[in-house]
């Protein structure tokens, strides 16, 4: 055995250290989760409202039929790629380094997903008839029509939800055993009820080891898929500037981009909030930020790759939608967006040293997310605003309700982000045993 | 230690060891006293990199996994050709049965149906496969590697064993006896 | 299966059928009145928006005049164009919807149940002629406003898409008459509300598989083109062109 | 939404069983499977009344589509030969007028002060018996103003105010006062010509919005279309003269704008080079007036005035000389102007120069015809009756002022100073069915029934080429406790009694007009009983002649002096004509509370639901005004303020406003929206007709603070480009 004593030794310190979040409880807390609640009441007072008054309390009309929930709906779905892509593409490559990061990105993904599924519900005319989607048949034997792109987004995101819920779940067994075992009070019985009779047999061991070797390239192919189905949305539409072949690896790029960022303010966040300093540690930031980079110089070559197409190509009805993103109605916030998720990130993680600083990546990973969030509007709105039909060009900004919906919406992914902290060890515990074990003697 | 006279009893030996200890040589003794490898299991707070232990696997998992992506891309199908055939209205002068459609959301209820099953088939595995009949020990995640061995009813066996892995360098062994049928 | 149900299935689905509804928009003709405009309001039950809605751009118009303006003072032209549903026989609206609220049916008409309709507004983005238009609220008539509606015409609730229908209700009842009377229906017998109220008869209505049809007849003119016609969309409605110097 | 349609198939059905309608009606109470298409419903059956349309004076036939009680929708009547089955969008929204929610409910009598209201309800008996106390005690005194009235209503409120000494004045500021002046002038006869626009291959106008609301709208519409496409071969070619690129303007081959005013003056010039050149068909005693008439003005002065330059005046003769069946036609903002009936002289001249005079594709006249009933004698009034009138009741020789289905104190402008009326009038009687400006100023309110529940008729003998006698009918029951205004007038007259009574026997207007028809249909039509006859008649709509022979008119050409245009206003404080045009679906303001009008389109700008300034984009430029600032807008005689379209087809020193917005009242659909032109507007006449130049006050624009996005139908107006074509194939 070449097992190095220290690993075993650290373990009751280990298990205190990424327990800690769940036992202990601060009055900041407390205080954080009623300021999300209240926020998070208000975006349902908002929604409730538009349920009741209609789908008109939005800015949309037509032509624009899709604005900010659907931006936002992509958005999200993005930051749920976080995690899929850290734990499921890292663990395929076996970079050691991704331990400490995966559980928090993945618990991102689960988060990330419930609300992007919010969204949708959201944008429909009419909620109460959502069942409509469902795959039966209805009184006149009619079932949902699997040509439209939206059911292969409601397939694919189905999917998409279910494996990364199992996928986040099957890491969980061991930990749910551990807090099982050193958490009193009702969480216990959760705990034993999701630590499924985990033992630690090497029967067990193998199984799930099994289990999350034939899952992860699974789970990596859905997630490509998804995001992909979610770009044919607007790929397969006639809408000019939508209908491009680009879009599909364009928005997987775009999603992994924000994830990352996503999961730098996260990792910044709950490092600094739990003193997880022993475990998430600068080389962590740092080969996230490289990563970031990556994936800054590959959107930019595609968004690049795609406009200039627009450009050379000059068919009118593509080129009025350039025309006012470069300098028309929507000049502003492109030239904002496109700043935040290529001009900034590609001028500050190109320097090694900005990349050895956690703050600075935190911020990246805002303005990257802000940009984002903003690009999923620009790719939504202005071809939409400009229709082939020039006389019924036109305008949108989100309206109040749409705000309060949208602000309460993220309050809620956060609300369940900290809930969800109290109940899971956010940093996998037995997989960082294991990556100590692993890990060459400093 | 309470004693039930109505039900059959099985007595179980926990030993306790510490990491560094070499378990092979304790292993084959152990198997010396006529206890076969499926009685016999290691708990530990890590996957261990080799198998001690030398048990059947009855389903390969993987076989499960094909299973159910085959399963889903029936499903897919289904959905995609079935429901359309089924009542066959024309829109856009696509295809009834167009086979991208079919393709892409056969691709998702494959994958769907494969992780679900797998999934599945992980979690009963867990949860009912070669119970020792155990609850999970703290002690092992604070950093020991234990050794639980099923001696049936036999009272005298459990003790020999017991202290044979005292012997063998346990920092702790325990005899627990469990309703078999509770 | 119920017979309401094999009847309903059949009228949707079967694949010959012996009529083809298309228009003729002939632009030469067209004032650009609006005359249309109120006769589709009136038979088919459109909402009145009221100022807010309409300064939100959300006025209901299953057909609107559009109004291009050409060159500077004095050499000024206005040049108007109908836009209504193109009821394309690869109409990029219909596939697009999940539930099936807009298909096509055998006779070429681009249908819109309201009541499949959840309002996803995706066939609203993908038609290249924003004739589909949205209830984004609960229409309202003040009373008695409401004695007008037509009792052959659903309202349309808000949260559901609408457009125009080439006035189905009123296809459906000529062809019960035709078919009570046991022929094909007749060139010009059945009429759209906005083809009946054109005083300048811009607007023409019929059936393309009747060889002898006027709309057959003017399809096949010089002047004639689709709205654009690159996309493939075959639209069932054909402009022709108004002849300038 | 899903129970709606059961739900309202449920009270229809039960209304129509109490429905005391003619006609048999099936009931329909099918229910409707909840998902079935409406490709899939079979519709109930629907009756199909015929009637006459009073949105406007053109009188279309209409059919009124009736379902369990309930009017459906109006279309035209096809064999009618006004309208041959088209209907124009203010025809269409008269459903609105029937079921309008600010319909009056019954009689009403004032309470507070006048003008102020409130308005309290009383009992027929009550309001009918101070009504005709008012008359006794006002004996000899009472006057009517009215909108335009024809047939029976017409010659029963003529008798009624003769027998009363009162004075009845129609009117309509839409009227067509100059034109029929200038006709009158140059032809002889009180008639107006049918303009044959489907057989001419070459239309020049002046000025005539004959596409939006110009005489009969639909009927022009309908020639219109024939002129176009209607002949193989023959494309008939368009041009339109006139300051601003009006709906008609935009549909003719080439817009000529010219200076505001000068339409005549180009008339003359064009005039002057078809008598140069040789391209008259005048008789030779005639060559020598027309030379001294059109000759007064050299070519280059005019076109220097007018700002048309000389080739294309030259050009425009050359056409029209070329032109197998050309036509000519002025009126609109032609004749809005103080020489409004010269320049209308002017180009009747020019239409006898070409040979149109009762040519096909010309003007063409009808043989006088007796109509089957009387001619309204009172005829259209001009503002300076109106004037008159304000006299008299500030003389006080008039105190008891009637008002039926006229707003003067909206149309007018106040500069007119006709609210005087209202101030010295002792006691006002309204009919109209609605509480607009000048209802709520009186101080009984005697609503009328709304047309589509009237009884009525309508005569046309003019504009069109065969004379048109509708009739109207009720179609459905009427709403409210209302009494249509002929009822009336006839119970005033008995209960005043004496000879009054005599002379109007009947005691519903309904025996009234039966009783005219019936002379009229024994006469055409012996051999079949005069009710066969009349049931008829209400199926077919009325009654018309097939052909009719015409009428040769001698043209009567005055030696006339052309007389430039005078504008109220100097030009160096109020640099911008004012033009005030009508709204083409709230016309004058009448049609303001219908929200299907409301809410319909203006053409050129696409604006709805609001009033606007219209003005050109190198104007507003040079003023410093972006598209949906606020402006004030000011003359000697009043001030507006509004939100700024651009308008590219505007002469840049003019400025329009749509009319038919800024109600004080007239329902929630109107009242305070938007603003009202006229308050601009001075005293300025065209002294020969008497009517007001409406386009002859001169004002300026001002930018204020403020401004708001007009609502629009153009979504791309948000922007300041303007829109233009892709991809629609070459439109």
């Amino acid at each position: 055995m070449t097992d190095r004593p220290t690993v075993w030794e650290e373990m009751p310190k280990i298990n205190r250290d990424l327990l800690a979040p769940l036992q202990t409880t601060t009055w900041t807390y407390f205080l954080w989760v009623g300021v999300l609640s209240c926020l998070v009441a208000a975006g349902a007072g908002a929604w409730t409202f538009q349920i009741q008054t209609g789908i008109g309390q939005t800015d949309l009309h037509h032509p624009i039929f899709w604005g900010s929930y659907i931006a936002s709906f992509v958005f999200w779905i993005g930051v749920s790629h976080s995690g899929t892509f850290i734990s499921g593409v890292l663990r395929l490559t076996n970079a050691e380094w991704r331990r400490p990061v995966t559980r928090l990105a993945e618990l991102m993904t689960v988060v990330a997903l419930l609300v992007t599924a919010l969204f949708v519900f959201y944008h429909l005319g009419r909620v109460w008839r959502f069942y409509y989607l469902i795959p039966y048949p209805n009184q006149r034997e009619l079932w949902p029509n699997f040509r439209s792109p939206l059911m292969w987004d409601a397939t694919a995101i189905f999917t998409y939800a279910t494996a990364s819920t199992i996928y986040i779940y099957l890491p969980l067994i061991p930990d749910f055993a551990l807090a099982r075992d050193r958490i009193h009070g009702w969480r216990k019985t959760v705990y034993r009820w999701l630590a499924i009779g985990w033992h630690g047999s090497q029967a067990q061991w193998r199984t799930l080891e099994m289990a999350i070797r034939i899952i992860t390239p699974l789970i990596v192919m859905v997630m490509i898929s998804v995001h992909s189905i979610v770009g044919f949305d607007f790929g397969m539409a006639l809408v000019p500037a939508w209908h491009s072949t680009i879009f599909a690896p364009y928005f997987v790029v775009g999603a992994v981009h924000s994830g990352l960022g996503m999961v730098m303010i996260g990792l910044y966040v709950l490092r600094k909030v739990y003193h997880l300093h022993n475990y998430v540690r600068t080389e962590h930031f740092e080969k996230l930020g490289k990563l970031l980079l990556v994936t800054t110089l590959l959107l930019a070559y595609m968004y690049f790759a795609e406009q200039l197409t627009v450009w050379y190509g000059k068919v009118p009805d593509h080129i009025a939608v350039q025309h006012s993103l470069l300098y028309g109605a929507y000049a502003v916030p492109f030239w904002f967006m496109v700043s935040c998720i290529y001009v900034i990130p590609l001028l500050t993680l190109v320097w090694p040293r900005f990349r050895q600083w956690p703050v600075g990546l935190m911020i990246v990973g805002l303005i990257i997310n802000i940009g984002m969030y903003i690009e999923r509007m620009l790719i939504i709105v202005p071809p939409l605003a400009h229709p082939r039909l020039s006389f019924q060009w036109d305008e949108y900004f989100p309206s109040l309700i749409e705000f309060v919906i949208l602000v309460g919406t993220l309050a809620l992914a956060l609300l369940l982000y900290s809930l969800a902290v109290k109940f899971v060890p956010v940093i996998s515990i037995w997989e960082e045993k294991l990556g100590k074990k692993h890990a060459p003697k400093r | 230690m309470p004693q039930n006279a109505d039900t059959a009893e099985r007595h179980v030996v926990l030993g306790f060891f510490d990491p560094t200890t070499s378990l092979p040589p304790v292993l084959d003794q152990i198997r010396n006293q006529g206890i076969p490898d499926i009685f016999m299991e290691i708990l530990s707070p890590l996957p261990l990199e080799t198998a001690l232990l030398n048990k059947p696997v009855r389903i390969p998992l993987y076989r499960l996994t094909i299973i159910g992506g085959i399963v889903g891309i029936g499903v897919g199908i289904f959905f995609a050709a079935g429901t359309a055939l089924l009542f066959p209205l024309v829109t856009g002068g696509k295809p009834i049965v167009s086979i991208p459609v079919v393709g892409i959301i056969s691709y998702e209820t494959m994958m769907l149906m494969a992780i679900a099953v797998t999934f599945v088939a992980t979690a009963i595995n867990i949860a009912f496969v070669q119970q020792s009949g155990l609850r999970n020990d703290p002690r092992i995640d604070e950093g020991s590697v234990g050794l639980s061995i099923q001696v049936g009813n036999d009272t005298a066996k459990a003790h020999s064993i017991s202290r044979l892995l005292q012997q063998a360098g346990a920092s702790e062994v325990e005899i627990r006896t469990i309703a078999s049928d509770s | 299966m119920s017979q309401d149900l094999q009847a309903t299935k059949e009228y949707s689905t079967k694949a010959a059928s012996s009529y083809k509804w298309e228009m003729v928009v002939d632009l030469d003709r067209c004032s650009g009145c609006e005359a249309c405009v109120v006769a589709c309001h009136a038979e088919n039950n459109i909402r009145i928006s009221g100022e807010k809605e309409a300064s939100e751009g959300r006025a209901i118009n299953w057909i609107r005049i559009e109004r291009y303006w050409e060159g500077d003072y004095p050499d000024v032209k206005v040049k108007f164009l109908p836009v209504m549903c193109q009821h394309c026989d690869d109409a990029p609206c219909e596939p697009v919807c999940p539930v099936y609220a807009s298909y096509h049916t055998p006779e070429g008409l681009n249908a819109q149940v309201y009541n499949r309709c959840i309002g996803v507004r995706y066939c609203g983005n993908n038609c290249p002629y924003v004739a589909r238009q949205f209830n984004w609220f609960d229409p309202h008539w003040d009373e008695p406003l409401a004695d007008q509606l037509n009792p052959d015409v659903s309202v349309r609730s808000g949260g559901v898409m609408e457009k125009c229908t080439f006035c189905v209700q009123r296809i459906r009842s000529g062809k019960e008459v035709a078919h009570k009377e046991g022929r094909r229906v007749r060139d010009g017998e059945i009429t759209p509300a906005c083809v009946q109220s054109c005083p300048t008869a811009a607007l023409i209505f019929g059936d393309r598989n009747d060889p002898d049809s006027r709309v057959s007849h003017l399809t096949k003119s010089r002047r004639g083109f689709h709205l654009m016609e690159s996309l493939g969309t075959h639209p069932a409605v054909t402009y022709l062109r108004r002849l300038s110097e | 939404m899903d129970l709606y349609r059961r739900t309202l198939f449920k009270i229809l059905g039960l209304t129509a069983a109490g429905s005391s309608l003619p006609g048999c009606e099936r009931e329909v109470h099918n229910l409707v499977p909840y998902l079935l298409p409406d490709g899939d419903i079979v519709p109930g059956v629907a009756n199909w009344y015929a009637t006459t349309c009073q949105e406007c004076e053109a009188g279309c036939g209409t059919m009124v589509r009736v379902m369990e009680g309930r009017a459906k929708k109006i279309e035209g009547n096809p064999t009618h030969p006004v309208n041959e089955g088209k209907l124009c969008a203010r025809g269409q929204a008269a459903l609105q007028g029937l079921y309008n929610p600010d319909r009056l409910q019954g009689p009403l009598r004032r309470e507070g002060k006048r003008g102020q209201g409130p308005f309290r309800p009383v009992t027929w008996e009550e309001g009918l018996s101070e009504w005709v106390e008012q008359i006794r005690i006002h004996a000899g005194k009472s006057a009517m103003v009215t909108r335009p009235v024809t047939g029976t209503l017409a010659s029963l409120l003529t008798t009624m105010m003769d027998s009363l000494s009162g004075r009845l004045v129609m009117y309509e500021s839409t009227g067509e006062q100059t034109l029929r002046t200038a006709n009158h002038l140059s032809f002889g006869t009180q008639a107006l010509p049918h303009y044959d626009l489907a057989n001419a291959d070459y239309l020049l106008s002046f000025g005539t919005p004959f596409l939006e609301h110009w005489l009969s709208p639909v009927s022009f519409g309908v020639a219109y279309g024939k002129f176009r496409q209607g002949r193989p071969m023959v494309r008939g070619r368009f041009i339109q003269v006139e300051p601003r690129l009006s709906l008609t303007a935009s549909n003719a081959d080439r817009w000529i704008p010219l200076r505001p005013g000068t339409e005549g003056l180009l008339a003359m010039g064009i005039g002057q080079v078809l008598l140069r050149d040789g391209l008259t068909n005048l008789s030779s005693s005639h060559q020598a007036s027309f030379h001294r008439t059109f000759s007064a003005i050299s070519l280059q002065a005019i076109s220097a005035d007018t700002e048309v330059p000389q080739e294309v005046i030259t050009q425009m003769a050359h056409e029209l000389s070329s032109a197998n069946a050309p036509l000519i036609m002025g009126g609109g903002p032609a004749a809005a102007q103080t020489n409004g009936t010269t320049t209308l002289i002017l180009i009747n001249a020019l239409n006898v120069m070409i040979g149109a005079i009762g040519r096909r594709g010309g003007l063409q006249w009808m043989e006088p015809q007796d109509p089957p009933v009387d001619l309204a004698n009172a005829g259209l009034a001009g503002e300076r009756t109106l004037m008159d009138l304000a006299m008299e009741f500030e003389q006080g020789s008039r105190t008891l002022l009637h008002l039926y289905r006229a707003d003067p104190l909206f149309t007018l402008p106040p500069s007119l100073k006709f609210e005087g009326v209202f101030d010295h009038a002792q006691f006002i009687v309204s009919f109209s069915p609605f509480l607009d400006d000048s209802t709520s100023m009186a101080d009984l309110i005697l609503p009328d029934h709304d047309p589509l529940e009237s009884w009525g008729d309508h005569v046309r003998q003019d504009t069109i080429p065969v004379p048109a006698w509708s009739v109207s009918q009720p179609v459905v029951r009427p709403l409210y406790d209302t009494k249509p205004i002929g009822d009336v007038w006839l119970d005033a007259a008995h209960r005043l009694g004496g000879s009054l009574g005599e002379r109007v026997p009947w005691h519903t207007f309904h025996d009234l007009l039966k009783s005219r028809w019936q002379a009229v249909l024994t006469k055409h039509d012996s051999p079949r009983s005069f009710e066969t006859r009349w049931k008829e008649t209400l199926q077919e709509g009325g009654l018309w002649p097939s052909t009719i022979p015409h009428h040769q008119i001698s043209p009567a050409i005055p030696s006339i002096t052309y007389k430039p245009p005078q504008f109220l206003g100097n030009s160096s404080d109020y640099p911008l004509y004012c033009y005030p045009y009508p709204s083409l679906g709230l016309h004058d303001g009448r049609g303001a509370n219908r929200p299907w009008l409301q809410e319909l389109p203006d053409p050129l700008t696409t604006g709805i639901w609001g009033s606007w300034i219209e003005l050109n984009p190198t104007t507003a430029q040079s003023l410093g005004i972006h598209p949906g600032d606020r402006v004030r807008v000011t003359s000697d005689y009043g001030s507006i303020e509004a939100s700024v379209m651009m308008f590219p087809g505007l002469h840049p020193d003019m400025i329009a406003i749509p009319m038919g917005q800024g109600h004080r009242a007239y329902g929630r659909y109107a009242k305070g929206r938007g603003v009202n032109p006229v308050v601009l507007l001075g005293p300025n006449y065209d002294e020969q007709s008497g009517s007001l130049a409406t386009g002859g006050t001169r004002v300026r624009v001002e930018r204020i603070k403020g401004g708001s996005q007009l609502p629009m139908l153009e979504q791309s107006g948000k922007n300041p480009v303007f829109g233009n074509l892709q991809e629609t194939g070459g439109l």
